[in-house]
C-alpha cells in the first residue's frame, strides 16, 4: 500500500471498514480475476469503450523533431479522454462488490462524465458531486452526466472547485459507505485507489508497447504523459517501468509561474512533482503544493484538468526515485502546443495533453531519442470555449485569426 | 492518568469543540472561555485545515471563517499558551499541519544543503513539543488510522501527550483492538456514519457501538450530531463516559458572526441591540454548554438508577 | 453511372472533365488499388481514424425490445462520427490525383470538421464554404475547422444554409477545377461522387459484417440506419445488400409532419425516400422534396444533418425496388431516442443517430427480427445545445429535469 | 435554317439574358422589350430554378427575386405567348424544372391509380411543347450534359425547337464532339471557367475555344463575363458569331430594384425622382444594350477587315 514512503491511507476511520472492502475486492477480481471480472472489464472496454485506441505515427510532427514519433490516441476512447478507462473498471468493480450506488466528485467534469457513462452503461444509480463554479464553467460536461441520468450535485462550500467536491464526496461516502461506492478519478486518494487506478489505466502502456513492437519492433526511447492528478501518466509509463531504456517524461502544468505565492495562498501553477514538497492531501502522502504551515494552496492551471495541488504518491515516489523526469509547460506554450497538433495532424487535443505535445518544442533531441510515444489522453472538444478565451488574451504565434469568434461561441 | 483520563473520572464529561480563530482570534478565545464557566469537562480546540475532509457544513464553514481571519499553527499554539481556563486542551487538526510544523525551517536548511532538492516535512515531534510547551494535553487527528499513527504515537509518549482515536460505527474485530491499543485519554465513539453536524435524534449505531468498546476500561466519549442536554441524557444514559459537542456550538458562533456582518453594512449600535456581541455570543455559549453538562449528568443519574 | 434511372451527371460542362478524370482515378486508386492507395488508406483509417469501431452488444435495449441489438460505434471515430472515413478517402485520392487544393461544403458542420480534419493531417489546403446563417448556430464545428487550419468561407447568398453553401462550392469547383478537388460529404452528387462515397463507408458494414460472424456466428435479421442524404446509411448497408435476408431499414427525419406545404414551399421533415419523387438535385437524379414545379422545397429536421431536401441516388434506387425499407421518425420521438440511448447504454449519439435509435420504439418485433445492428453515425456532443432548446420546448417524457440548463449552455 | 440560326446571318448576334419575374413579372416584360428594342438578336429567358448550380452571385439573386415574385413555369408560359418582340426567344432553366413540367396532373393520376406511390416526372414532352405553343425557339439547361439530354433532344426535334448547349474551356476531343453532334441553333461557348458573372477583361480561352469550334458551321455566342461593347467587340473580333451578356444586364436591373426598395420605405416620389420607375431602368438596360450591339458590329467589322 506504500510507493516508498508515500502512499497510506489517512481518511477518517469510518472510511476504513471501506477501504479494507475494497482492498480485498481489488485483490479477488482484478488481480485473481475471480468471476470472471477482467474478462467481462477487457470485453466492456473493447466493445463500449473502443479500445484498443491506436497508436498513430505522426509524420509532420516527426519531420519537425527529427525523430519517429506517435501518439497514443486516448482522445478516440468513449468519452473523449482516457478516464473512461478508470471509471469502467471501478463501476463494475462496485457491481461485483454488491455496491448500489456509485458516487464521484469532478473538477472539469471529465471524470463525472467517464462515470456517468459507465455507470448508466452498467445500469447503476450515479451522482456526482461538482463545485458550482464548476458548474458553471462546465457546462456541456454537466449536460452530459444529466444526460446519461446522473444527479450531479452542486457544491456551494468554499471556492466551489474541485477541492471542495472532493471533500464533498468524501462526506457523502463516509455517510454512505456501506452501500456507496467512491469511484476516485485519478492515481490519488487513500490505498487501493493509486494502484487500482493506475492497474486499469494500465491498458494505455500495455497496448502501446505491444503495438510499437509490431510497428516499429522493440521499445520507444522515450514515453511522454501529461500529469495532474497522474492518472494518464502513469497509464502510459506503468509498462514501461521496468524498460530502463526507456525514459519517462511526465509533463506538468507550469501554469503563469512555477513561483508560489504565500500570502495569497496560490501556486500559479500545478506542477507538484516539479516543485512540490511531501505532505498528507486526501488519503495519501505524496507531494503537494502547500505553504510552510502545511495548508494547501490553490493551484492554476489554463487546463482546467490539470488544476490539482496534489499528484499520485507512486508518480512522486518514481520521481524521487530518478524512473520519471518531471518537466513543465507553461500556459502560453500550451496553447502553442494544442494548435500544432490541432493544425498538423488534424487531432484537437483537450488543453492537458496540450501540455505533453507543447513539451516536444522544448525537448532536446537526446530527451527525445530517435522514437518517442506521446499520450493523446484526451481530445479538445470540452475545452474550445477556453481556448478561445485564453488564446484571444494572449499573443500566441501559432494560433489561428480568432476575429470571427469575438463574440464568443455563441 | 493523565488530565484526560482524570476529566472523566468525576462523572460524565461534557467536552465541547470550537475552532480556534472562529470568526477572529480574539472572539473564539472569549467563546472558549465561556464554555469553560459553561463546565466543560475537556475542551477539544480546532487547528483549522484547508481540506477538512471529515467535517460537515457546518465546522467546515467554521474553519473556512478561521483561516480567512489569518489561523496558523503558530498562532493557535501562541494564542493556547496565553488561555488560562480550568479545562484541559485537547488540540483537533488534521496531519498534514502535524506533520509540516517546523519543517519550513528544516526545509530551508535542508534546501540549502542540498541544492534545492523537495524537503520533506518535519515529521510530528516539533508539533506535539510545542503543544506540549503550551499546555495541550492531547490530539484527535481525525485522517490519521491507527496505521499511520506511529511517529505521532511515539511523539506524544515522549512529551506525555495523549493521542485521541476515533473509532467508528463500522470499526470492528482486529480494526478496533489496533485502534484500541493505540489510544490514550479517552476514545472518540462516533455515534454514526457521515460527518460533523447537529443531528434531531441520537443513532441506534451508539448503543452497539458502546457495547463493543465494553471490555476497555479507557473513557469514551460519545460525538457526532449531539445537540441537546436531552441528546447528551440519552448519549450517557446508553453508557458513554461523556459527550463530544461540536457543530451545535459552531452554529451559536455561525449565527452571531452572521448577524454582526449584517449589520455591520447598516448601524453598527443595531448589533449590539440584537445582542450579537462578542459576549451575547459567548453567553449564548455558557448557556447551551450548562444544558449540555446537565443532560449529561442527568443521563449517569440514570445510568447509575439502572445499575441498582 | 446510374442506379436503374437514379444517378447520373446532371452538372454544368465545366465540371464534366473533371468528373470524368475523377471517375478514372476513382477506378483506378480506389478499385485497382493503384500505387497502393487502399493500402494507405485502410492504414490511415486504422492508426488516424481509429478503425475498427466496435460492434457493441446493447444489452438494455436488447432486453427492452427482446432483440440482440448491437451497436455499430461509428461514434467513436476520429472527430466523432462515420464523416471522416469518406473525407479521409477524398482528401488521399486528391493528393494520388496532385490535385493542390480541397473545397468542401457542410451544412451542419460534421462533413467540414471531418474534411478539415483529413486535410490537416495531410497537409493539403482546405477551404470550407458554410451557410452565414449555419456558421451563427454551429459555431463550435465552425470553430473546430478553423483549429485545423482550413478556411472557412461564409455563403450570404439566399437563407445561407447547406442548398447555397452546396451551390457556392459547385460555383468554386466549376473555377478552379484543375487544381482542385471537391469533397462531397454524402452519397449525392453526380457520379462518380455516390459510389465512391458508398465505397469509402462500406467500412461500416464490411467490419459490421465480419464482427456480427465472429461475436454472434451468422447475418444479423436487420440492420437500421438514419437516412439524410445517406452516407452513413449506405455504409452500414452496402455489404449486405446481397445478403437478402437481411432487412435493411432507413430511418428518415418525420420531422413535425410528413405533408409538404406547397404555398410556402416548405416540407416540414427531410423524408425524401418515404414523400419525394423523383427529380434532378445536385448533380444527381434521385428522389427529392419538390412542389409540383419542381422546385426544390425547404426541408425540415430537429436533426441538421438530416435535413437535406434530397437523399443518395442508390438508396432511391434500393427503396424502389424494395431491397430498403424507408420509415420515418418525427422530431419528439428522435428526442426521446436520444435521452434513451443516453441513459440506459452511456452513449449520446448525435441527433442524426437518435432517429435510428428512435425507430426501434415503433418497430414491429417482425421487422427487429432476433438480431438488430444499428448503426450509431455520430455522437451528439455537437448536438448539446439543440437537444437542451427542443428539449424544453416540448413534452419529452424521458428527458431529464432542464431547469439547471435555463440559461442555456453558458 | 431554325429562327436562331437565322439571327446570326446577317452579322454578329447580340444576345441577352434576363431573368423572367425579376424583380416582378410586369417589368421583367418591360425590360425584355427594352433589350428587344435596342437591338437583340435573340433574347434568353431565365425560368428560375431554386438551386442555381452554374450561377454566379448576380443571377442567383435575379432567380432569388423572381421566385419571391411567385414565378413559376406555368406563368413564365402564359408571360411569355402575351409577349410581342422582335427577336426570337430561348429560354434558359435547370433540368428539374423541365422534366416535372406537366408532372403534377400525371402525378395525380399515378396516385390515384397505384394507391399513392411516388411518381415520376412527366418528362421533357409537355414543358417542350408548351414552350413550342408560346413560341420559344430553344432551351439552354446548364445542368444538362450531352449524356443525359437524349429525351429533351428528342422532344425538341419533334416540336422543332433547338437545344443549345454549353462549350467550356475544358471541353475537348470525344466530348467536344459529341456535344456539337446534339447542339443546334447554335453553342454557347463559355468564355472562362466558372460561372456566370460580370468580368473587366475577356479570357484568353476564348480564342482557344473558338480555334478548337472553327470546323464546325453552327453559330458560335460567347459568354460568360461581358459587360461592355469594348469587350464584345473583341470577342467578336477573335472569331465569334455572337455575345451572350447576362451578368451586366441582370446588375441594372437589381440596382434598380435595390433603389427601388430602399426609397418605398422613405417617399415613394422620391423613388421616380432616381429615375428607377420601370421605364428608367428598361431606358439604361436599352442604352447599355445599343452599347452591346454596336460593339459586336464593331468587331465585326475588324474581323471582316482582317480577312480581306
Amino acid at each position: 500500500s506504500k510507493f516508498g514512503e508515500y502512499g497510506g491511507q489517512y481518511v477518517p476511520e469510518a472510511l476504513m471498514p471501506a477501504i479494507e472492502e475494497l482492498d480485498d475486492a481489488y485483490r479477488r477480481y482484478v488481480l485473481e480475476n475471480e468471476d470472471g471480472f477482467v474478462d467481462e472489464f477487457r470485453e466492456r472496454l473493447r466493445d463500449f469503450g473502443g479500445r484498443p485506441t491506436p497508436l498513430q505515427r505522426a509524420d509532420r510532427l516527426s519531420e519537425r523533431y527529427d525523430t519517429d514519433l506517435f501518439l497514443k490516441r486516448e482522445d478516440l476512447l468513449h468519452g473523449g479522454a482516457h478516464k473512461l478507462n478508470n471509471a469502467l473498471g471501478q463501476v463494475l468493480l462496485a457491481k461485483y462488490m454488491g455496491k448500489e450506488r456509485i458516487v464521484a466528485e469532478t473538477g472539469a467534469g471529465q471524470h463525472g462524465t467517464a462515470t456517468a457513462m459507465a455507470a448508466a452503461h452498467l445500469d447503476v444509480p450515479c451522482e456526482i458531486y461538482m463545485g458550482e463554479r464548476d458548474i458553471n464553467r462546465q457546462r456541456p460536461n454537466v449536460f452530459r452526466m444529466r444526460l446519461n441520468g446522473a444527479a450531479v450535485n452542486p457544491v456551494t462550500t468554499g471556492r466551489g472547485t474541485l477541492k471542495e467536491a472532493i471533500s464533498e464526496t468524501m462526506r457523502d461516502w463516509a455517510t454512505t459507505v456501506e452501500t456507496t461506492h467512491y469511484v476516485i478519478g485519478s492515481v490519488v486518494g487513500p490505498h487501493p485507489f493509486p494502484t487500482m487506478v493506475r492497474e486499469f489505466q494500465s491498458v494505455i502502456s500495455e497496448e502501446a508497447r505491444r503495438q510499437f513492437d509490431d510497428q516499429v519492433g522493440g521499445l520507444p526511447d522515450s514515453v511522454v504523459a501529461c500529469a495532474g492528478g497522474g492518472s494518464n501518466t502513469m497509464g502510459a509509463f506503468s509498462r514501461f517501468v521496468s524498460d530502463e531504456s526507456v525514459d519517462l517524461y511526465a509533463v506538468e502544468a507550469g501554469g503563469s509561474s512555477l513561483a508560489v505565492d504565500e500570502e495569497e495562498g496560490v501556486a500559479p501553477n500545478s506542477a507538484s512533482l516539479s516543485t512540490g514538497t511531501e505532505g498528507v492531501l486526501h488519503g495519501a502522502r505524496t507531494k503537494l503544493l502547500q505553504d510552510r504551515d502545511g495548508q494547501i494552496v490553490e493551484s492554476h492551471s489554463v487546463s482546467s484538468g490539470l488544476d490539482y495541488a496534489g499528484v499520485g504518491p507512486e508518480l512522486a515516489y518514481l520521481v524521487d526515485e530518478g524512473r520519471v523526469t518531471p518537466v513543465t509547460v507553461d500556459d502560453d506554450a500550451a496553447l502553442e502546443g494544442f494548435h500544432r497538433l490541432s493544425q498538423t495532424e488534424g487531432i484537437i487535443p483537450a488543453l492537458e495533453t496540450a501540455h505533453a505535445v507543447a513539451w516536444l518544442e522544448q525537448a532536446t533531441s537526446e530527451q527525445l531519442g530517435d522514437s518517442v510515444v506521446v499520450c493523446v489522453s484526451g481530445r479538445g472538444d470540452k475545452d474550445l470555449e477556453s481556448v478561445i478565451e485564453e488564446t484571444a488574451s494572449r499573443e500566441i504565434p501559432n494560433a489561428p485569426d480568432m476575429d470571427v469568434f469575438s463574440g464568443g461561441m455563441r | 492518568m493523565s488530565r484526560l483520563d482524570e476529566a472523566f473520572a468525576d462523572g460524565p464529561a461534557f467536552v465541547p469543540y470550537l475552532a480556534l480563530g472562529d470568526p477572529d482570534l480574539e472572539s473564539s478565545l472569549e467563546y472558549v472561555r465561556a464554555l469553560d464557566r459553561g463546565g466543560a469537562d475537556v475542551i477539544e480546540l480546532g487547528l483549522p485545515f484547508s481540506e477538512p475532509i471529515a467535517e460537515g457544513p457546518t465546522i467546515q464553514s467554521a474553519v473556512v471563517r478561521s483561516l480567512s481571519g489569518g489561523m496558523t499553527p503558530t498562532k493557535f499554539f501562541d494564542a493556547v499558551e496565553t488561555l488560562d481556563v480550568d479545562a484541559p486542551l485537547v488540540c483537533m487538526t488534521y496531519y498534514n499541519l502535524v506533520y509540516q510544523f517546523g519543517g519550513s525551517e528544516a526545509r530551508s536548511a535542508s534546501e540549502d544543503a542540498s541544492g534545492g532538492t523537495a524537503s520533506e516535512g518535519a515529521g510530528p515531534r516539533p508539533f506535539v513539543e510545542r503543544a506540549a510547551e503550551v499546555g495541550i494535553e492531547g490530539f484527535v487527528v481525525p485522517d490519521l488510522p491507527a496505521e499511520e499513527a506511529g511517529p505521532l504515537r511515539e511523539a506524544c509518549d515522549e512529551f506525555g501527550l495523549d493521542l485521541i482515536f476515533i473509532v467508528a460505527p463500522t470499526t470492528r474485530g482486529e480494526r478496533l483492538e489496533r485502534i484500541m491499543e493505540r489510544t490514550s485519554g479517552y476514545v472518540y465513539v462516533q455515534a454514526r456514519l457521515g460527518v460533523t453536524g447537529a443531528k434531531a435524534d441520537v443513532s441506534d449505531q451508539t448503543g452497539a457501538s458502546l457495547d463493543r468498546l465494553d471490555r476497555w476500561d479507557l473513557p469514551k466519549a460519545v460525538g457526532f450530531g449531539i445537540s441537546s442536554g436531552e441528546q447528551a441524557r440519552e448519549v450517557v444514559a446508553a453508557g458513554a463516559d461523556g459527550v463530544i459537542v461540536g457543530s451545535a456550538l459552531v452554529d451559536i458562533v455561525a449565527e452571531g458572526t452572521s448577524a454582526a456582518s449584517q449589520t455591520a453594512s447598516g448601524d453598527v449600535a443595531e448589533g449590539h441591540e440584537n445582542g450579537d456581541s462578542t459576549e451575547a455570543v459567548a453567553d449564548r455559549l455558557e448557556t447551551l454548554a450548562r444544558e449540555l453538562k446537565r443532560g449529561a449528568l442527568a443521563g449517569a443519574e440514570r445510568a447509575q438508577s439502572e445499575r441498582t
